[in-house]
């Protein structure tokens, strides 16, 4: 398909890339759409509107005669009859300028709903900057346009770009832009910063240091002729719209664009909406979004319970995770330090539970993550969570937490249920109890650390052990099976780590042998399981999260023209087996299973160990 | 027709009031150039059936459809309308008339042929009526019709107005939804001259989807395109009429009105291209957010220049202080960028 | 009190104004700590550290030697034992530089709880940056000294600012910083941005267009040595303090500054734990945040449920407002457009209501603000606020709005109530009903300006209304009245529009005429009441939001000193009453009223009319 | 004591290990510079019963009162220890003694009458042993204590260690706690040299509350202050140890230990001020979190600086490489802005 776009990194549906043209586009990029044409100086040009040039751009032939006049490495926007995105599809198929024509070369199309989508390299959201403030038809239109074009080409949305919207707008997938509304802006005395539009003659300092707006005194400004002062306003707003860009392609290099969004939408209502609705949607993010990060998630909004990794914990712990078979079930709460059992109050409960501990299987109660088995304290993103502390959990919290424990009890039975808890905690298994119609133990008042509540939790458990015949340790085993199953999906811990496999390595750097053989690693910093490529030998007739590859050895890494199929369930992060006629292995995805079926170009998978088979 | 049919459920939402049957849409007297000179004129929006056209979806940027009356009115209520109409004029001592029934007066199912008899032979006679101006779709004007007129109104003047929009039948159909191409234009033209009556063209600034530059281009190249055809042309500056397709775009923020230095900019460029042709524009509703505006302080200005002009037809008119209006570079610019905004047209937009 | 330090502008806690000194500085201010003593560059120097100087400032002549140094006009921050915010107060109470010590002139101190406060202009908040990142503490730290410091002083938090955290230091009220944290973080290789820091080697281009960054590639800028790099990475990082500050500035002139924090404290938990703390805290903010506004209430964050707008208009309704004595109430959805009354639905609602309106209390469910009768539809912020249009309430908003029915029908008996409502309104109403053990007619299923809804709206009140006795239709007196209450308290009503006071004008304009005086009129953009001269003397008896001045006759405005009482209840934007030895009048508070008591500087009050008495 | 409820409910805190009564805290051997030459030294920390101050509160940084036994020790216990110590010296031919006791060696109700004896007997038969020196609060510098320690050792000679810390009477007690005054650290000095004991002071730099600047300062200032009472001064920078209130106000992140640059210039301008005076110091814990440190890249070269200068007392010494590293410049900003940085002092920040 396109050899002129490439993606070289993302976050989530994010991404940094190139248009390989003439002069290469590093995207997200914002074009000055005042050159198209000058190829010297931006290398795109527009084959015109039907609306203006009428009928003799329908032949073949005018294209061919564009696409002789400049190189095929400059982008030629294919002749386009635009219409709003209001317009009924029916009003736009029926149109003139409904026809088939293509080039060679780079190209670009407008796209429109329903329309036939032609081979390019860039898709133009028609009429996307009228979408404005619609967060709802925004969604649907980049969701419906995202959805038609292959991963690998660029989405251009015209005539929206502001300071305070980038972020948003590349965080849902777009990656062109233009200076339109900044230039628009300036010559209506409309001074923009990342926090919003500010009209000129309302302020009274300039609250920048950019260039223009060094070069002047905002009086000064206000008195200029209207040329000159279009001139400095429209340079600060392209400064502003520059930096922005600049800023937001930071953060998807360190991964961190989701935190920044979150707060930038508070500009605008319909940016604020869109996060809102982008989250509701269970797949459009969810599918590109990372399973694990170097850096720590912060859950610092509300909307932060919606973001696609909490719910897509809460889903594998629900769907992929199986308990081990321990009757008693003791909850216990959070704490700021992660792995939780490395914290001061869960060190003082380990040390209370002492021999007893192997009667209980230990859950903890957590916002924004629902709940945590002890197993998977250190799987992304249980360990790697930062909130802001008040000691309150809001109505949505309690709402989601107790959620995650109701769906947890109804599907995994015990005999009896402990809560070592307090406030919200209590409040969340309360709700919880009622609402299953069951008996919780509580075995503290206030504070869960005091000696007396200590004690009572030690009474409690011993009692109820007492009762019972002693179970086996908490397993070395079981751990290494909870955390396989929840990364490959169920019954790839029973393959990876059988009876007789043998863990060899202290706490958490986990190393599971079978005959003697390595099968995989525990990684402390991600809690998940690195395989050997015998473990992915092991594990590809599981049939999850494998990538089928045609006859040749790779190394280093597999480009996505080289993957013949890959399990849709991969997402960036993932281990991902290797599958092919004349090798095995085991690598880390850098794209979503869909992308890497769909794709022409980039690295898809980084490996870590091939065998030759 | 790719929009009539939203354009009719459009129709179909809006609610008309109920209104007499024998007093005309409207009347009103005002100038026109005629051969050079000024002249007044009397302007006659009779209440008819309506556009035939216009009634089962019609135009985008049409709201006149509004104005029919929801019974056909009768020959008597026709009259009475003349009647009415004329009264207006009592003043005057030369006039020229204008008939407009907010559809075709050649359209016999509209205005019957008795109707239109009694109406120009009321105007032949009245000897201070020097012109009459009849307003029509082109597919009225036959042979037949035309005749029919030229022997009721003996030597008065007889012109044919057509509402032609554009010369481009592309956005005819796609923008304007017109439902005729520029040949019946020509076609009804040649009849016309042929029948010694004078053709005059409605052109169109800025239909629905088109850009602010595409927009001047298009009047330029129309103008050339039919000054073969029409002795006297009019350009119209589209504004948003109340139950439109363009008053639906326009509240989504999809559609702006054109700015007035655009009809500014073809006036100049054609007026200076065909000196010879009569090109005027009453812009309608400027200075207002529903019709062409620029910033709103320099409008009325504009406007007035541009009225001017039209009588005067001497494009020094058309210099005015209010081009040193600071808009004036805001204007240049979104004529550039419109043309590259891929259906996310510039409009107006508040500050948020 | 003070004559060096000045409040000219508020938005609710924030000010604009300005340090009196040999060069004035305009508040909130960054200064250059490192010119401290150069009275050039900054008309500020340090009488000094205890522990540096030892015992020999403790004499006051050392410090009168100082003063005569330096003038009146330079400020002298007087000899300070400085310890962390944490060090128990017992031991800063019994450390050496505890001793009495004064000068004439401008001072600063530093302020450590429980020490006694020293009159100054200035109020050095101890250890202040040493609690960034503890919210509770910096919190109570900040309270603490701004409760026991006169209103009309400035306050310095050393060592904190931050481009990201600037906006919420001075939402909470700090007027002084320095740039120690910017420069210290330049010589660290950070790189500040108000969205956060970056580590220059982790960053692969500058996202700024200040002046220090367009000289230099980031490339470039890793290459350099230290002190080069130092010096721009500390322009640059000053630079974006400067900028943070104009904006935050420009916020504030805009009666904005709130929804920009709103988004802003995203970029660090301890920020947003800050907004937090700070709402949950009854009074601090409340007390001085401003009854109207000129723009928009934007409602675009979880935390907006719990601005102290939402929460006062919430709490008036329950404790000012009187409904109507009506016996069938009927509960509405809130629309986009505001008033209500003129929304598409709204408009349908009314008129299918017709001649039966007059049966029916009408009540507005809405989020964030609760409920809205509809006499107060106009009144501040029920006709001003914005939000993300999702369609989706959270539990959070599902909570409050169920909560402020409940606490409503708690209060307020009626026979009948039907909700006209769908969706999350209908959630609501469900609530209500189970908590408080009563019955909702509801009249719609689904779409509530359906033909069949509106019809079975209109059966259900029309057959209610047959039942009953035709009540007296809606009226512009209890219309007034409820404004009125809601505005100056229960009983102000009565007084302001009594039964023989005569309605003038048309909706929403509505004016109040007795014995054909005017008394008030109706204020269609912030929906309260004006006062006439006579309006005023009328309501003064009443004691609320009265204010007493000495023995002079006020004109245009009244200043902070001239003020003997004020009513604790008055905040900026009040309509306030001033009642004198000389004089009666009415004017507009800019200032709490505690604030106006405490104040020795400022407009506290613009007056509209005046009255010799 | 503003400091001292504080510091005993830190102390309250701490869990304290049990641990052998017989065997010394520590004991390990190294190299001090004697009259000019460097010697061998023999550093024994006896286990005891602690610093009575200790004991009671005592110095905000001091964590050795952990190394405490929980019950005294016996007469015999502490002849073990000594017996254990000396023989960590059995390879060396000439060397010094260093003793310390986590308190004070002089307090009997420390180290009682017998057992003191017996250690300084015990030394002075060891003619290996050319001196003694053990670190006493000044309290226990009386006529008596110091006339029996001298009758003991004979010739061999001895030398006090007094923990003066600073010259500030303001800083050693609002910060420090330490319980005594620089008066009494005169009266002690001038006791010994009666006795022809000399007078080893030890000094702090950087103790919690004070600013870098101010702790460079007060480092200059003591030395000028005690040059005439002690022979040789060695200065210890401040470091987080367990169970202190430094470690309490460290972990709040409101204290951090002094940069290795500012005790090169500590020394660098005492030492030519002074050029008679021995002026040592040992960075321990150097280029680590809870260390004195600079950037953790060049700590080591700097640490290892200073170690040179203590045994040469060549200020030239103190001139390396490291003080070109990119971090020289942040100290120089943190010395300045340190001072006016109002209770919140300047700490090392990760990036949040």
């Amino acid at each position: 398909m396109t050899k002129h776009f490439e993606v070289e990194q993302r976050d989530g549906k994010a991404r940094l890339g190139k248009l390989i043209l003439s002069r290469n586009l590093k995207t997200p990029c914002i074009i000055n759409i005042e050159d198209i044409g000058d190829t010297e100086k931006l290398p795109i040009i527009d084959a015109g509107s039907v609306w203006k040039q009428g009928k003799h751009i329908f032949e073949n032939q005018y294209l061919n005669q564009l696409r002789q006049k400049v190189s095929e490495n400059n982008l030629i926007i294919l002749p386009h009859q635009n219409y709003p995105y209001n317009v009924p599809d029916k009003a736009v198929s029926n149109a003139t300028g409904n026809y088939d024509i293509e080039t060679s070369g780079a190209t670009g199309s407008v796209f429109h709903p329903g329309k036939k989508v032609k081979n390019s390299d860039l898709y133009i959201m028609e009429g996307g900057g009228g979408l404005e403030n619609n967060a709802r038809q925004f969604f649907n239109a980049l969701k419906g346009l995202k959805e038609e074009i292959p991963h690998d080409t660029a989405v251009y949305v015209p005539n929206i770009a502001l300071p305070e919207n980038l972020a948003m707008l590349i965080y849902l997938g777009a990656d062109v832009f233009d200076y339109t509304r900044a230039t628009i802006s300036a010559y209506n005395d409309i001074y923009l910063t990342s926090s919003g539009k500010f009209y000129l003659y309302n302020i009274t300092e300039l609250p920048c240091r950019c260039d223009a707006c060094t070069s002047v005194t905002v009086d000064d400004l206000k008195l200029m002729d209207a040329e000159n002062r279009g001139i400095i306003l429209e340079e600060h707003n392209k400064n502003m719209l520059d930096s922005e860009l600049s800023l937001v392609r930071e953060k998807i290099r360190k991964g961190y664009l989701r935190e920044y969004v979150e707060g930038q939408c508070r500009t605008q209502p319909w940016l604020t909406a869109l996060l809102r609705i982008a989250d509701f949607d269970q797949c459009y993010l969810e599918e590109q979004f990372p399973t694990t990060r170097t850096v720590q998630l912060t859950a610092n909004t509300s909307e932060s319970l919606n973001r696609p990794e909490i719910t897509r914990f809460a889903e594998r712990v629900q769907n992929r995770y199986t308990p081990p078979k321990k009757d008693i079930l003791l909850l216990l709460p959070c704490s700021a330090r992660k792995p939780y059992s490395t914290s001061n109050s869960h060190q003082k409960f380990i040390d209370t539970l002492g021999q007893y501990r192997k009667y209980v299987h230990e859950l903890v109660l957590t916002s924004p993550l629902g709940i945590v088995p002890r197993e998977l304290e250190l799987t992304y993103p249980a360990a790697h969570y930062d909130i802001a502390v008040t000691g309150h959990w809001d109505a949505d919290e309690v709402e989601w937490v107790t959620d995650c424990l109701v769906n947890y009890l109804s599907k995994n039975k015990y005999s009896c249920v402990v809560a070592h808890v307090e406030g919200a905690y209590q409040k969340v298994c309360d709700l919880a109890a009622r609402k299953l119609g069951i008996d919780i133990v509580y075995t503290c008042e206030s504070d869960v650390t005091s000696k007396e509540s200590l004690e009572v939790l030690k009474d409690t458990i011993k009692n109820l052990a007492y009762e019972r015949t002693q179970p086996k340790p908490m397993s070395k085993h079981n751990l290494m099976r909870a955390i396989a199953d929840y990364q490959f999906g169920k019954g790839a811990g029973n393959i990876l780590v059988p009876d007789d496999a043998v863990i060899k390595a202290p706490y958490p750097k986990h190393q599971v042998y079978l005959n003697k053989e390595q099968i995989a690693t525990l990684v402390p910093h991600h809690g998940t399981l690195s395989l050997t490529a015998r473990g992915a030998e092991l594990l590809i007739p599981h049939d999850n999260y494998v990538v089928k590859i045609g006859s040749f050895v790779p190394k280093g890494s597999i480009l996505a023209p080289g993957i013949q199929e890959a399990d849709v369930s991969i997402r960036p992060g993932d281990e991902v087996l290797i599958s092919g006629e004349n090798a095995i292995g085991v690598g880390r995805a850098l794209m979503s299973g869909r992308e890497m079926e769909k794709s022409t170009r980039g690295i898809a998978i980084t490996l870590r160990h091939v065998k030759k088979t | 027709m790719p929009l009539n049919q939203i354009i009719s459920e459009i129709r179909n939402r809006q609610r008309i009031k109920p209104s007499a049957p024998d007093v005309p849409t409207a009347v009103w007297t005002g100038y026109d150039n005629h051969k050079g000179k000024r002249i007044d004129t009397l302007t006659i929006i009779f209440k008819t059936s309506g556009c035939w056209w216009g009634n089962q979806g019609g135009c985008s940027m049409c709201g006149y459809v509004y104005d029919s009356s929801q019974n056909p009115p009768s020959y008597e209520d026709l009259k009475s309308q003349l009647q009415k109409a004329m009264e207006k004029a009592s003043s005057l001592e030369e006039f020229m008339v204008k008939i407009y029934t907010s559809g075709s007066f050649l359209d016999e199912n509209e205005v019957s042929t008795d109707v239109l008899k009694y109406i120009l032979q009321a105007l032949n006679q009245d000897k201070r009526v020097l012109k009459v101006v009849a307003e029509t779709r082109p597919e009225f004007v036959t042979d037949d019709t035309i005749v029919k007129c030229r022997n009721m109104l003996k030597d008065t003047e007889f012109e044919i107005a057509i509402g032609l929009e554009t010369s481009s039948d592309i956005i005819r159909r796609d923008s304007i939804n017109k439902g005729f191409k520029f040949s019946d234009f020509i076609k009804a033209a040649q009849i016309a001259e042929e029948n010694d009556v004078t053709t005059k063209a409605y052109l169109l600034l800025k239909p629905p989807f088109i850009t602010e530059g595409t927009a001047i281009d298009d009047m330029e190249q129309s103008i050339d395109d039919i000054v073969p055809y029409a002795n006297n042309i009019s350009i119209n500056l589209c504004n948003v009429q109340k139950g439109t397709f363009v008053e639906w775009m326009w509240q989504k923020g999809q559609y702006r009105p054109p700015w007035l230095y655009s009809i500014v900019d073809v006036l100049k460029k054609s007026k200076q291209k065909h000196p010879e042709t009569i090109i005027t524009s009453d812009p309608v509703g400027a200075g207002s957010k529903r019709g062409p505006h620029n910033c709103y302080k320099c409008d009325q200005d504009i406007a007035n220049a541009v009225r001017r002009f039209s009588i005067t037809q001497n494009i020094n008119d058309l210099d005015f202080k209010g081009q040193t209006c600071g808009c004036f570079q805001l204007w240049k610019k979104v004529v550039k960028l419109d043309e590259y905004t891929y259906g996310a047209f510039i409009v107006d937009r508040m500050m948020q």
